[in-house]
């Protein structure tokens, strides 16, 4: 698959083919469906979410029905002609690997990795170059698409971790997940969210993003998927100058549906008004200097 | 994007009234925050219970000073409300979702069980606005009947309301269903808009005697809800995608129409289809 | 010394004893300096900061004279009475340690060892725990005062860091320092900060150190200055219930150097109207439940 | 606190004409965005300028359009900036600063070689206000009089306002420095307000002078910038921390008899004390 284009980011809306759909209609050129695992997984109890000094917190906790039941909407997608990216998580490579390889008979694609949700127990995988290693060739073994490892910003050291998922073959990395937070309530003094912890993203998250997707262009050489905080065409312009092929929008979606639209019109003036044929061609220049 | 608007934060509010509304039903009264916006009827809140869950609730009040939430205990976030106390705490994010829009002449507002909530500021907007409104308040029995008393005693000095009851044991008022009483209703009187909430199967059948009658409607539905504010995609409706916290709750007959889910199926906490509708 | 009470973060006006002192008869109960190193140091060339998205980036450099020329200021804060705590830094835990040996003549409250500056070629300190412990250690053995470790909430796991501080005999540790990021300019097409990355401060950080006060206050037993985003009481109140002690503030002086006044007047009154008798009472109380 | 207000990013913009002054002097017009504010006279910008640094430099032309600063090479930074050409992009942050306060009735501006940038648009607003003016324009020689011709100009057809000329070699006007030419014009003449920019061994005589004549002063005075927002201290003054970014760069008389340093001694780019003023 070719990686470019506005897309819905893992875990927004993407819990059936329905709404996947509409966010297609509506302008996104992919969508990334919720992480789903082995098994149901009801989450993290309530709250799941809170607002935070201009940006959001969450802890939904990976919140699906299992690859079973996800296969049902997959299906649903494929029959539609929706776009998608089959985003998966496991507790082990064997389990992520089997999710993907029952996932990929619905031909996602491509399987993109999460291995770096701050909030719930597999969060450890992306801080670990080696553990990451296991996990993308386990899955690039069990299957035949493409395969993206999403990172997290909360590792010492994104680009080792990111270099050893493209030495186990990942076809691209997605940078960033969310950032670990908290918010307290100074009422009833105790955490808000249900898991006491979450994950911050949105606007506040944007530089922190910038940075990831910069330093891994500068070391990896597969295409760079960047997310966080994206949700002007500023943001995006920035975020492709900073190395990524393809953007993804989470919580900007809070902005509406045409989020997606309004974003490609901005950057693709820009790069129109600024002499360049093709979004492609300003990818990584802010790496030059 | 205004995050702290679309999605908000919970923000804890002292409980300062408890009324029992009748041997299931309670409702719990807070202080309105001075900057946070009052909830139009249809409206609901995502309310944080501490140590169990956050859920949704409709405004079954909503003025300057208070806002109140009508709560029927299904569950352990709704048994541990309607323990509360006067002092004790609740997280409140919104309100959320679209009102109910008062169009028409003559409405008839169908409440089954504690489906009444979001409807009884309804009847008072649609008073407000001279409208003819006759009010059908449905339950299992007599002492499930919600905002009866109330709904009477606005009718004694506005003879604009007329209020109708029906018990499925016929322990008050028409002996059957909501959706019978309704079509007994409409064989002595028209009307040119109705509204219901309630069970989904009621809302269903009251939908399809609408469709019959020719009669525009609004109804409140009900989904599994995590977030409130569009970002999660729980609530989503099958095929359109339509999100119940954020087109919704309040939808018409029209979009209604176009939902393949609504009467037939819904999902669970993990995004499951499940077979099983309330 | 005792702590408790709204200090100012370092690096934030921190240069010279005059200012120092205007922050500190402003309100601020304790000043902390810019950090210090063994030589004189110019930092890097401008643009050193920029606002993104609610927040501040910096890519000040620690910029200093060097602590034979800075003794000078220590010794007029001294001579003022302004209680000041001295910040350091060092290439190796040998030249933290003589940096803060020589700072310790001018009485300072206490040492606060910087390990953590995101964009400053020491600043993978922080992530390492063997490497903080030797940090600490170095510098405890050099000197009498109270010594604090100031971590980075860019370490895969700040409380490991935390705990090898408290082991290696550190007096408290300071958390957090800044988050790594950049901004480009999309007319240029290359990064805005001279030195290209920068670290975030201000509002959008604040649930991010929370997240790590909290953390932190759960695995150690020394006392926890949180420093992060605060600009209000209610913030101040947060960060206090998460568990730190004394608050720093930095960024929050752009509101104005009232804002240690304000905010201690308002942590006051929530304290006073929640019926407890002291700030001190309400340290931590977010972690019960 | 709004951050972007207070600090704001860089904002590149393209050069949009150059104009050579003088000899040594050049000032770069740029197109004002819409959504930021004009400057008022005595306020400066950080201007990056691209792989070298950010400096500060003041406004000498602001208008609804555009934007104009006035350079003197001096170091690296400068002299890329006056080699600029149309089209070419600096970064701006700003304004900053307090700017000049419009007071009294009869002022003399005295500019000092590159310090005549922010007193130029201070002539401007003093005669915009009705004020008698006049105006003191100091170098080290002729060639390098900043804006002689555009205020002889103005002089011309405004009779309110007087140019008086000093250069040290007495290539033009008095021979000498312009504190001596300002002795000299206090004995003709009197003044209720004393406006000053140039060398701060210059301003510190002015300072004395006026100090002398009782006459209120406000001086432009320039120390190391690294944010020029409050952020780094590198613009402290001695004693009292007042920053020059913030708390000036203009400051009255009555603020600068407790500032120790002026006239004596500033910082360099580490904050070291350097007993070196220019
Ligand atoms: C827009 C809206 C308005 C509502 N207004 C009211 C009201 O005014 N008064 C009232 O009593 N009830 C109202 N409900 C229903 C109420 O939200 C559920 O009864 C409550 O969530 C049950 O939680 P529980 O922990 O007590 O029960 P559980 O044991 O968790 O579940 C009991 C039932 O409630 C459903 N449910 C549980 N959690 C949620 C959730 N987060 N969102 C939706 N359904 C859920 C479950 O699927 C199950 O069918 C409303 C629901 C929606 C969607
Ligand atoms: C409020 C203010 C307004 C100014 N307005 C003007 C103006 O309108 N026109 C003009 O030509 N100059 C102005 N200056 C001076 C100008 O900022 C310096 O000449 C310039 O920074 C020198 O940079 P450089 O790289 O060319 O020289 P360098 O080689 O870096 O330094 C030459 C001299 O400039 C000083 N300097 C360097 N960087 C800075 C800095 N960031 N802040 C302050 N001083 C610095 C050095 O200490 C040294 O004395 C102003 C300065 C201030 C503080
Ligand atoms: C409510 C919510 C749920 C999320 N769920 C997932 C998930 O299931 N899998 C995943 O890889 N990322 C998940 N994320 C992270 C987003 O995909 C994205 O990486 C992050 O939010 C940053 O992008 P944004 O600022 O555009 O939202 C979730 C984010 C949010 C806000
Ligand atoms: C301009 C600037 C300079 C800083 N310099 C230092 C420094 O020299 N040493 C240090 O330990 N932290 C430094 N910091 C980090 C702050 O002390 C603080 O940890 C961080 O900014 C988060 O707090 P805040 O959001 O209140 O600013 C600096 C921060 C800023 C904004
Ligand atoms: S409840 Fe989350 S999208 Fe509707
Ligand atoms: S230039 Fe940084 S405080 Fe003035």
């Amino acid at each position: 698959m070719e990686i470019k284009g506005y897309w819905l980011a893992s875990g927004i809306l993407g819990v059936t083919a329905s709404v996947l759909r509409r966010v297609h209609e509506s302008g996104a050129d992919v969508v990334v469906t919720k992480s789903i695992g082995p098994v149901p997984r009801v989450g993290h109890p309530g709250p799941i979410c809170t607002s935070s000094h201009g940006g959001l917190i969450n802890a939904v906790g990976l919140t699906n029905p299992g690859i079973d039941a996800f296969l049902d909407e997959l299906h649903r997608l494929g029959e539609w002609g929706v776009p998608f990216v089959l985003s998966v998580f496991g507790r082990s490579p064997q389990e992520a690997a089997s999710v993907a390889s029952r996932g990929v008979e619905a031909k996602p694609l491509a399987i993109e990795l999460n291995l770096s949700c701050p909030h719930a127990e597999i969060g450890q995988v992306a801080h670990d170059p080696d553990l990451t290693f296991q996990y993308v060739r386990a899955v690039k073994d069990a299957v035949d698409c493409p395969v993206f490892a999403k990172l997290t910003p909360n590792a010492s050291d994104i680009t080792s971790v990111g270099r050893a998922a493209e030495r186990a073959g990942a076809d691209a990395v997605v940078a960033i997940n969310t950032v670990r937070a908290m918010r307290i309530d100074i009422v009833q003094r105790r955490p808000i969210l249900g898991n006491l912890v979450g994950g911050l993203s949105g606007p506040p998250v944007f530089p922190i993003a910038v940075r990831a997707v910069y330093d891994l262009y500068a070391s990896l050489s597969v295409p760079i998927i960047g997310v966080g905080g994206v949700t002007t065409w500023q943001d995006a312009v920035e975020m492709h100058l900073a190395g990524a092929s393809a953007i993804e929008i989470g919580t900007g979606v809070l902005s509406g549906l045409d989020v997606f639209s309004r974003v490609r019109e901005g950057v693709m003036t820009y790069v129109q008004e600024t002499g360049f044929s093709d979004i492609a061609d300003i990818v990584g220049l802010a790496q030059r200097r | 994007m205004d995050i702290e608007l679309s999605t908000g934060r919970p923000r804890s509010v002292a409980i300062s009234r408890v009324v029992r509304e009748n041997i299931r039903d309670v409702t719990l009264f807070f202080r309105r925050q001075p900057d946070s916006p009052t909830a139009a009827p249809g409206q609901f809140f995502m309310v944080w219970v501490p140590d169990v869950d956050e859920i949704p609730l409709s405004a079954s009040w909503s003025d300057d000073e208070h806002i109140g939430l009508t709560v029927r205990p299904v569950g352990e976030a709704t048994q541990r409300l309607v323990r509360m106390r006067p002092g004790d705490y609740i997280g409140i994010r919104g309100p959320f979702g679209r009102s109910f829009s008062v169009t028409g002449d003559a409405a008839i507002v169908v409440g089954g069980g504690v489906g009444m909530a979001p409807l009884r500021p309804l009847v008072y907007a649609l008073l407000a606005s001279l409208k003819q409104v006759t009010v059908l308040i449905a339950a299992r029995t007599r002492d499930e009947l919600l905002f009866h008393d109330e709904m009477l005693r606005i009718a004694e000095s506005d003879s604009r309301l007329r209020t109708q009851v029906a018990t499925d044991d016929g322990s008050l008022g028409f002996h059957g269903l909501a959706t019978d009483c309704l079509t007994a209703l409409l064989e002595q009187q028209t009307a040119d808009v109705i509204y219901a909430c309630g069970p989904e199967r009621m809302m269903y059948e009251v939908y399809r005697i609408a469709l019959r009658h020719e009669i525009p409607i609004q109804l409140s539905l009900e989904r599994y809800m995590k977030c409130g504010c569009g970002l999660c995609g729980s609530c989503a409706l099958d095929p359109t995608g339509h999100l119940v916290c954020l087109d919704g709750p309040v939808f018409t007959g029209s979009t209604l129409a176009s939902i393949v889910e609504f009467g037939k199926y819904s999902r669970d906490a993990t995004g499951a289809r499940i077979d099983e509708i309330r």
